[in-house]
């Protein structure tokens, strides 16, 4: 029951969130530059008339306040409706998901090389506290934290795809694609990842189970790995699940340096070509994507500790 | 299925790295290619791809010398007066679904463009361009059909080469004009899958009436950008790169010491230049433009940033022509800095330089052009945008320098003149050139009238030599069309559009 | 040979940024087995560092000096942690916060029945008789329970199934009774007595509770600023260390009576005697020198100049 | 003793190599060679020769003057937006976790909205809607962090405010102006000092994305990550074009990343690092 | 003297409304309390039976829900900002967790001379010194930190705080039950001699019946939740 009602609290907390993604995506078509109306008219080398520009804003409602323009728009984007992309005149959401799902597997695949390799990381550092692997990490990790994505993503590809060949440069087209574009957007996430599950390991450690779990004569793995992770694990699932709207903007980068077709690249491409519609959609899909995910992890990491989970019951 | 992909599915194993070559390679193994954009954009498309994929085919096409010649109409005439031209039909001729490609395919076509304006990535799909006082078009016979238009069309069939008469099997547009799946052609390949923004898969038209395709399927991936483009042709990704800007000449370059890659070039029918916005200070002053064009140091441009493809012109007229006039490129600093000193006096100006950001080598000639103005008092601030935007900021006049390409596509110099030079030219008032001549006007005035080609090519030599000096717009150089590919690969070459990629086939 | 655990001049030392620590200075005492000694002290005197040395539970930064000897044998600190579960056990204090909140009294068990290495299937019923021995009638809910859904007396029988497990022959109780109310405590002192019942030879029991302490405890311990200065049967009863006796008067029942000065900072340790600045009847001698262990009558064990010889 | 020495360490190199970035790149027009924007196609691309001691870019331009420029606009718009945005997420937290009720109910909304958008995506699309320039990079930057600082402060203020020691020091009759200034704010100082220090690394790399992407500082103001941008076409045969520059963000980063370590062992605090990514 | 009533509490009722997901929770309902002036009083009752939150309303901390404090026979239970200030030196709380009752980052000396300057008092040496005499504490303590002092130290510490402003009424709410039991001897101790020394007024929270005998003139019982209306006496 106290689960139903804090499951209500979030969502009803999401309300403002949600609005407020609505809010910028709309207020940045308010910014941008230029009349929608004539500049949706007069691609591809024409030149509307006076009159046509505004019927065309009658009909896009562009003559409203703002206020009613917003909710118009909202009411549009609730049914799917983004509007139409200026270069391709597609429509918008058609196009963004059409190239979500390689965006999507891009962070997946992100998500878990993080994850992975955050709980490696981290575990191992405590384990091997105060010796060479924690010393090591940490000097791994700091560097990981200190390389930016866009160099690493081109110093990964002149080293494995094209000096040594092992994997493909670009694209799409199973694991092997998506391997490097992968590390390069979770380098500095894992790194985050290994060094808050670290500290907050080694938080766990000191408190009073792990010492009584220590006295049952268990090796510092299983007393690390069994008894504080699953304790420390929840603000490391916080911390991924809340990397993710990182993801999903650092993918702009990883996406254009390996030529994915993803909504990253969709983006970079409407800034150039100046679709502002597209820009908005993105913003809109890109914002809700997060706010689902975060409301995913809240939930997730609620599960995780049984004592939200089960409530107060008592025996 | 009206598609034909759909009846040949793609091959299962449809890895796009290839193995490692071995001593015997598989012909009909798959051919993976690779260029900047979507070849196939697909159905919202006028066209829904390319000509250069071989997939549909027009009824006039071009030869290496931009002349009109057959293809999917065998022969045409023109009537005495010029208003009717009558076209007949290859026979014998199947669509990629099946469909017999005839006078009443033609007619559906037409009934097709007369629609409205498609547009499309390409060329817009217009019959009003294609078409000029196009009255009506009837089915003669079978394979027969003819056009009438209200005012003598000598100059028709040029109207019509390529993208002007594509032919698709009426089967797969709707009643909208648009396309309701995969468009089938005539061509030598279909397409079997497309996947937007990755690849589109062509395989070889068994049916094709001419001479086969030599490779069984053909991939051509998108990627956008030249550096990856060109990482995946080193690793082996792609075997070669096609298209527009296909690779930068600095990538290119670093090819030409390896024997497992080659480069293709041939004349490029673009040109490229700076358009200066004549309609506001400084450049609406003659000798503010003139001091640009002096102060520029072309040579660096073409040698330097792209390695020698390329020739410096101050000719407006693109050297693929049989018109061209070899002008002396005129470079001098100290006559640019006093020709600017009489109009800024001790001023500086500060202008907006527009370029292409997607184009790699664009940035660093425009940060070099920059630092040449830098010296006679132009400052420039630099704005990377998309082509199509730069038009729309070209047409309100407001920017100070662009630069832009034009391609020529069918030699016929007088098009250029027409768009640049003339006071009412397209270019002319959408780039905001503000460019006027009386002498202009009066010479292409004499130029149409004109059927003695001496008198044409008198007119054309001094329009080259006014452009040289009144300078619509600045031209920097002329462009090679410059492809890259690997060895494993023949029949690779570079054409006037794209390459003839039904030759393109594995090396034995 | 007497069966016992043996100190011989353990010190504990943690360096710290801020300089050195001395936590347990040179304790040397014998707890015999088949007894409950009970060590007691001010807050901060070194009970609980002194406890955990000789489980070898302490950080890494905690330098250990002298020898701990269990039944002749010597336990170096990789040795203790050796014998964990199986040799030396733990009953924690702070019952609520000494279980895994995410993980089951099953899973609890499980990992505190490893060093038996019974085969899979046995676990379970072992488990289940465990919890038996410690009154639980009906054990299996209690094996999936998770902790917080146990009141805080079934958390501390649950604690002591744990930490006698595998039957250690001694176990270590860190007050037990901290922070519990007056039926729970009762509760508490009920199990710790059952457990020699159940294999276990001797029990080490650190309380500030002295009603727990004289209702269990044979042997006292009592210790100030890290040294013992006390230990034997009777402490309680019969004090005879000058801070034995000042301790015990600011027991309610002896009417809060404070003991004179502060007790010394950690680090801050003079020459001689520990107490000796607070000490009424410290002499000269008592400033400068440091006190030998001294017996006033069999079994009692005195650091103090003035039961000497 | 192990201990106190690590961040001892750690700062002095974070000191010397924030140092050294800092003074080099503000003593860049007096110690850079060549103007970083004179080009001279005749010396294009050259390793390092004594005329050029890091060797020439594409356009013969001082690799050496262009590394020394490079730095300043990211730095200073670095250093200005987190100041900026700590300021006012400082305040904004501070406000919503004293005064509770409805100024944190309104506040947290806000920030909310703000931490619910994801940053690089908004920043993104902020910059490529305004266009690049460094106003609308600073508004993009303060926009999307404003939220953290915030939140971090209210929850810290939060937690101090419920110290006991507060209550005892309001039952002594302290007024909030006395509690918030001379208790409060010294003490969210330290977390505030790694907090700025983490941030202003986070913001370099954003705005180094951002200029890679082209939406961040535009030519021709010389800029570390455009020029790795400006390289790809050349780094195969002169790898000195991306090295240099990408060495430079990454001593940058590292000497942030350092700083705000030592800071947060040496202060021993604890931020909301869980909420941030 | 012995029947001036200084510091009251009449029908304090207060409930916690805890966040969303949480249970309001009654703390107190109808609570009288009176406190005569040099009396001492003690409060007992079962754990979380309202007696901190009792102190907290008495002190002007918490607003109550309903139900007035007096003072002197004036109400302050409205009273805010400067309003408040003299019954803030009158009044002086003694907390449960001495160790957190003083800022960490300051060194002792400086936290003893805050309320000197809340209430614009002379910030005096021989004050202090006289304050710390009368809880037995050495002058040097002052140059340490609050965590470099025992529990028995620092609670007499914040007594000598309490004391500086030379208040009415002392709140004591548990002020040894985290202290081991000589710490817990010497607070008392000095606690006793205070009552001896000074006209002190004191309410004195705790769990010990043996604490409350040895130091109360007499003791009133709290039963959740609150007591009884007309309990008093
Ligand atoms: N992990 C540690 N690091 C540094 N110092 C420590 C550590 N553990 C204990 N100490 C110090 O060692 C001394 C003894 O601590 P210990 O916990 O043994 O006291 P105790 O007698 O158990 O007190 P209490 O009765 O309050 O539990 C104290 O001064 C304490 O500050
Ligand atoms: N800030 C608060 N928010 C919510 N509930 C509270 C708060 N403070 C106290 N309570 C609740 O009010 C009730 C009374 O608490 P209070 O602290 O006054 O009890 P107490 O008698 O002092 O207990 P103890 O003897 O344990 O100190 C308890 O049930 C407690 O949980
Ligand atoms: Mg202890
Ligand atoms: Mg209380």
């Amino acid at each position: 029951m106290t689960m139903g009602r804090y499951l209500l609290h979030k969502l009803l907390s999401l309300l403002p969130v949600l609005l407020g993604i609505t809010l910028a995506a709309f207020t940045l078509g308010v910014l941008s530059p230029g009349d929608p109306a004539e500049l949706a008219l007069s691609q591809g080398g024409y030149e509307p008339t006076a009159e046509q520009v505004a019927e065309l804003e009658r009909q896009l409602g562009l003559d409203a306040p703002y206020p009613v323009q917003y909710l118009r728009w909202v009411g549009r984007a609730l049914s799917g409706d983004l509007g139409t992309s200026y270069r391709s005149r597609r429509p918008v959401a058609e196009e963004l998901l059409r190239r979500l799902p390689v965006t999507l597997e891009l962070a997946a695949w992100s998500i878990t090389l993080a994850c992975a390799l955050g709980l490696f990381l981290g575990c191992a550092a405590v384990i091997g506290r105060g010796r060479w692997p924690d010393l090591l990490i940490q000097a791994l990790t700091g560097l990981q934290l200190s390389f930016p994505a866009f160099w690493l993503g081109l110093l990964l590809i002149l080293l494995f795809a094209e000096t040594l060949g092992w994997l493909p440069t670009s694209g799409t087209g199973g694991a092997g694609h998506m391997l490097l574009p992968a590390v390069t957007l979770s380098s500095a996430t894992a790194a985050t990842a290994a060094r808050l599950l670290r500290s907050t390991l080694l938080g766990e450690l000191g408190k009073p189970y792990c010492t009584a779990a220590a006295a049952r004569g268990i090796t510092p793995a299983r007393l690390v790995v069994r008894n504080a992770l699953p304790n420390a694990a929840v603000p490391v699932a916080a911390l991924l699940g809340n990397s993710l709207g990182g993801m999903l903007g650092g993918s702009v980068i990883v996406e254009s340096i390996f030529a994915l077709p993803g909504i990253g690249s969709y983006a970079l491409e409407a800034i150039g070509g100046r679709d502002y519609p597209a820009l908005q959609g993105y913003v809109l899909l890109t914002g809700l994507i997060y706010v689902g995910v975060t409301l995913l992890v809240d939930v997730v990491s609620m599960l995780l500790d049984p004592r939200v989970r089960l409530g107060g019951k008592h025996l | 299925g009206n598609a034909p992909g759909s009846s040949t599915p793609a091959p299962e194993n449809s890895s796009p790295v290839p193995q490692e070559p071995a001593d015997t390679v598989d012909p009909n193994a798959e051919i993976v290619l690779a260029g900047y954009r979507n070849l196939a954009p697909g159905e919202k498309d006028g066209y829904y791809c390319s000509k250069i994929l071989y997939v549909w085919e027009p009824l006039v096409t071009q030869d290496g010398s931009a002349a009109p010649v057959p293809c999917l109409a065998e022969s045409w005439e023109m009537s005495e007066d010029g208003t009717r031209w009558t076209f007949h039909l290859r026979r014998g001729v199947k669509f990629h679904d099946g469909g017999d490609f005839n006078a009443d395919a033609v007619i559906a076509n037409f009934d097709r463009m007369k629609l409205g304006v498609k547009s499309s990535s390409f060329y817009p799909l217009d019959i009003d361009a294609h078409y000029p006082n196009l009255t009506a078009y009837e089915k003669v016979d079978e394979n027969t059909v003819r056009l009438t238009f209200s005012q003598p069309a000598p100059t028709q069939l040029y109207n019509m080469v390529n993208f002007g008469s594509a032919i698709y099997s009426p089967a797969c547009f709707d009643e909208a004009g648009d396309f309701k799946g995969i468009c089938a052609g005539t061509g030598p390949f279909c397409i079997a899958e497309n996947k937007l923004d990755e690849y589109v898969l062509l395989e070889r038209f068994e049916e094709y009436w001419g001479e086969p395709a030599k490779a069984k399927t053909i991939r051509v991936r998108v990627i956008p950008d030249a550096d990856t483009r060109f990482s995946a042709l080193k690793s082996g990704e792609i075997l070669g790169v096609i298209d527009l800007n296909a690779i930068p000449a600095a990538l290119a370059v670093e090819l030409t010491g390896d024997e497992r890659f080659a480069l293709t070039t041939t004349k490029s029918t673009m040109i490229r230049f700076l358009t200066l916005s004549g309609t506001q200070a400084p450049f609406n002053d003659l000798r503010m433009r003139q001091a640009v064009s002096l102060a520029l140091r072309r040579s660096e441009i073409t040698d330097g940033l792209y390695y020698g493809f390329g020739t410096p012109t101050t000719n407006i007229l693109n050297y693929a022509t049989p018109f061209y006039k070899d002008i002396p490129v005129e470079e001098d600093l100290a006559k640019a800095k006093a020709l600017a000193g009489e109009v800024l006096g001790d001023r500086r100006v500060t202008v907006t330089y527009l370029y292409n950001g997607a184009e790699a080598a664009q940035k660093g000639e425009a940060e070099l052009i920059a630092s040449w103005l830098g010296e006679i008092g132009i400052d420039c601030r630099l704005t990377p945008l998309e082509y199509a935007v730069m038009r729309e900021q070209l047409k309100t006049g407001d920017y100070g320098i662009a630069r832009m390409q034009q391609g020529l596509s069918n030699s016929e110099p007088s098009t250029i003149f027409r768009r640049f030079m003339l006071t009412g030219g397209d270019h002319n008032k959408n780039y905001s050139l503000g460019y006027r001549s009386d002498e202009v006007d009066a010479l292409m005035e004499r130029a149409s009238s004109a059927l003695d080609m001496e008198v044409r090519r008198e007119c054309y030599d001094r329009i080259q030599e006014i452009s040289a000096q009144e300078l619509p717009v600045v031209p920097l150089f002329n462009d090679v069309t410059l492809m890259a590919y690997s060895t494993r690969l023949t029949g690779y070459e570079a054409k006037l559009y794209g390459i003839e990629l039904p030759l393109v086939a594995w090396a034995q | 040979m007497v069966r016992g655990l043996e100190l011989r001049d353990l010190s504990v030392t943690f360096s710290l940024p801020g300089g050195d620590v001395p936590a347990v200075e040179g304790v040397r005492a014998f707890f015999p087995s088949g007894e409950i000694t009970g060590l007691i002290g001010e807050s901060g005197c070194g009970k609980s560092v002194l406890g955990l040395a000789i489980l070898g539970l302490l950080p890494p930064y905690a330098q250990v000096e002298g020898e701990i000897i269990l039944d002749g044998e010597e336990l170096s600190p990789g040795e203790s942690r050796r014998r964990l579960g199986t040799g030396l056990g733990l009953i924690p204090q702070d019952p609520a916060e000494s279980l895994n909140p995410a993980r089951t009294v099953a899973a609890h068990l499980r990992e505190a029945l490893l060093p038996l290495r019974l085969p899979r299937s046995a676990v379970p019923e072992r488990s289940e008789s465990l919890l038996r021995d410690f009154g639980f009638e009906d054990p299996r809910p209690v094996l999936r329970a998770y902790p917080h859904q146990l009141s805080g007396g079934m958390q501390q029988r649950v604690l002591c199934a744990i930490g006698t497990a595998c039957s250690p022959r001694w176990v270590l109780a860190d007050e037990p009774t901290k922070g519990l109310d007056r039926t729970l405590r009762g509760q508490v002192r009920e199990t710790l007595l059952s457990l020699p019942k159940r294999g276990v030879e001797g029990m080490l029991v650190i309380t500030h509770d002295l009603a727990l302490a004289q209702g269990l405890c044979k042997h006292i311990g009592v210790m100030y600023a890290g040294q013992l200065l006390e230990l034997g049967p009777g402490v309680l009863e019969e004090p005879c260390h000058p801070f034995t006796r000042a301790f015990l008067a600011a027991l309610p029942e002896n009417g809060f009576r404070p003991m004179a000065g502060a007790a010394p900072r950690p680090g801050d340790r003079s020459e001689g005697c520990v107490f000796a600045p607070r000490c009424p009847r410290a002499a000269e001698r008592c400033r400068r020198e440091r006190p030998g262990i001294s017996s006033p009558f069999p079994g009692r064990m005195v650091r103090c100049f003035l039961y000497e010889g | 003793m192990n201990r106190k020495k690590k961040p001892d360490l750690q700062l002095a190199a974070a000191a010397v190599l924030l140092g050294s970035i800092l003074v080099l790149s503000l003593l860049a027009p007096w110690l850079a060679p060549w103007d970083p924007n004179a080009t001279d196609m005749q010396v294009r691309l050259q390793g390092p020769s004594p005329d050029h001691p890091l060797g020439t870019d594409a356009l013969g331009r001082d690799l050496l003057s262009r590394a020394l420029w490079g730095g300043r606009a990211s730095i200073l718009l670095a250093l200005g937006a987190t100041l900026l945005s700590m300021s006012l997420g400082g305040l904004a937290g501070l406000a919503a976790g004293w005064f509770g009720g409805p100024v944190d109910w309104c506040l947290t909304v806000l920030s909310n909205i703000f931490q619910g958008l994801p940053g690089t995506c908004l920043m993104v699309a902020i910059a490529g809607t305004l266009g690049p320039g460094v106003r609308n990079l600073l508004l993009a930057l303060v926009l999307t962090s404003w939220a953290g600082f915030s939140r971090v402060v209210r929850t810290e203020t939060l937690r101090i405010r419920e110290e006991a020691y507060m209550e005892g020091l309001r039952s002594l009759g302290a007024g909030p102006l006395r509690l918030i200034l001379g208790h409060a704010l010294p003490q969210l100082a330290a977390g505030l000092a790694v907090l700025f220090a983490t941030r202003a690394g986070r913001c370099v790399l954003s705005i180094a994305s951002l200029s890679y992407l082209g939406l961040g500082i535009s030519p021709p103001t010389p800029d570390w990550s455009v020029m790795i941008r400006d390289a790809r076409l050349n780094y195969r045969s002169a790898p000195h074009l991306i090295l240099v520059p990408g060495l430079c963000i990454f001593l940058l980063l590292l000497g942030l990343n350092l700083l705000g370590d030592a800071l947060r062992e040496r202060l021993d605090v604890r931020t909301g690092e869980a909420r941030e990514w | 003297m012995r029947d001036e009533v200084i510091l009251e509490g009449r029908d304090i009722t207060k409930t916690f409304r805890g966040r969303l997901g949480g249970h309001p929770r009654k703390a107190l309902e109808g609570a009288n309390l009176r406190l005569c002036r040099g009396e001492y009083l003690g409060l007992m009752g079962p754990s979380g039976c309202g007696k901190t939150t009792l102190a907290r309303i008495l002190l002007r901390l918490l607003e109550p829900d309903s139900g007035q404090v007096f003072f002197r026979g004036e109400e302050v239970t409205r009273l805010r900002g400067r309003r408040l200030l003299p019954f803030r030196r009158r009044v002086q709380l003694i907390s449960q967790r001495p160790e957190t009752f003083f800022d960490p980052r300051l060194r002792l000396g400086k936290s003893l001379l805050e309320p000197l300057d809340i209430f614009g008092l002379p910030r005096d040496r021989e004050r202090i010194r006289a304050g710390l005499e009368r809880v037995k504490l050495p002058a040097e303590i002052l140059e340490r930190y609050p965590h470099q002092v025992s529990g028995g130290e620092i609670q007499r510490l914040s007594l000598c705080r309490a004391l500086l402003p030379e208040p009415e009424v002392l709140i004591l709410d548990e002020p040894t039950s985290m202290l081991d039991i000589s710490a817990q001897a010497q607070v008392l101790s000095i606690l006793r001699e205070l009552r001896g020394a000074c006209g002190l007024t004191c309410l004195f929270i705790t769990h010990h019946r043996e604490t409350a005998d040895f130091l109360c003139d007499r003791v009133q019982s709290l039963e959740a939740p609150g007591i009884p209306p007309g309990s008093v006496l």
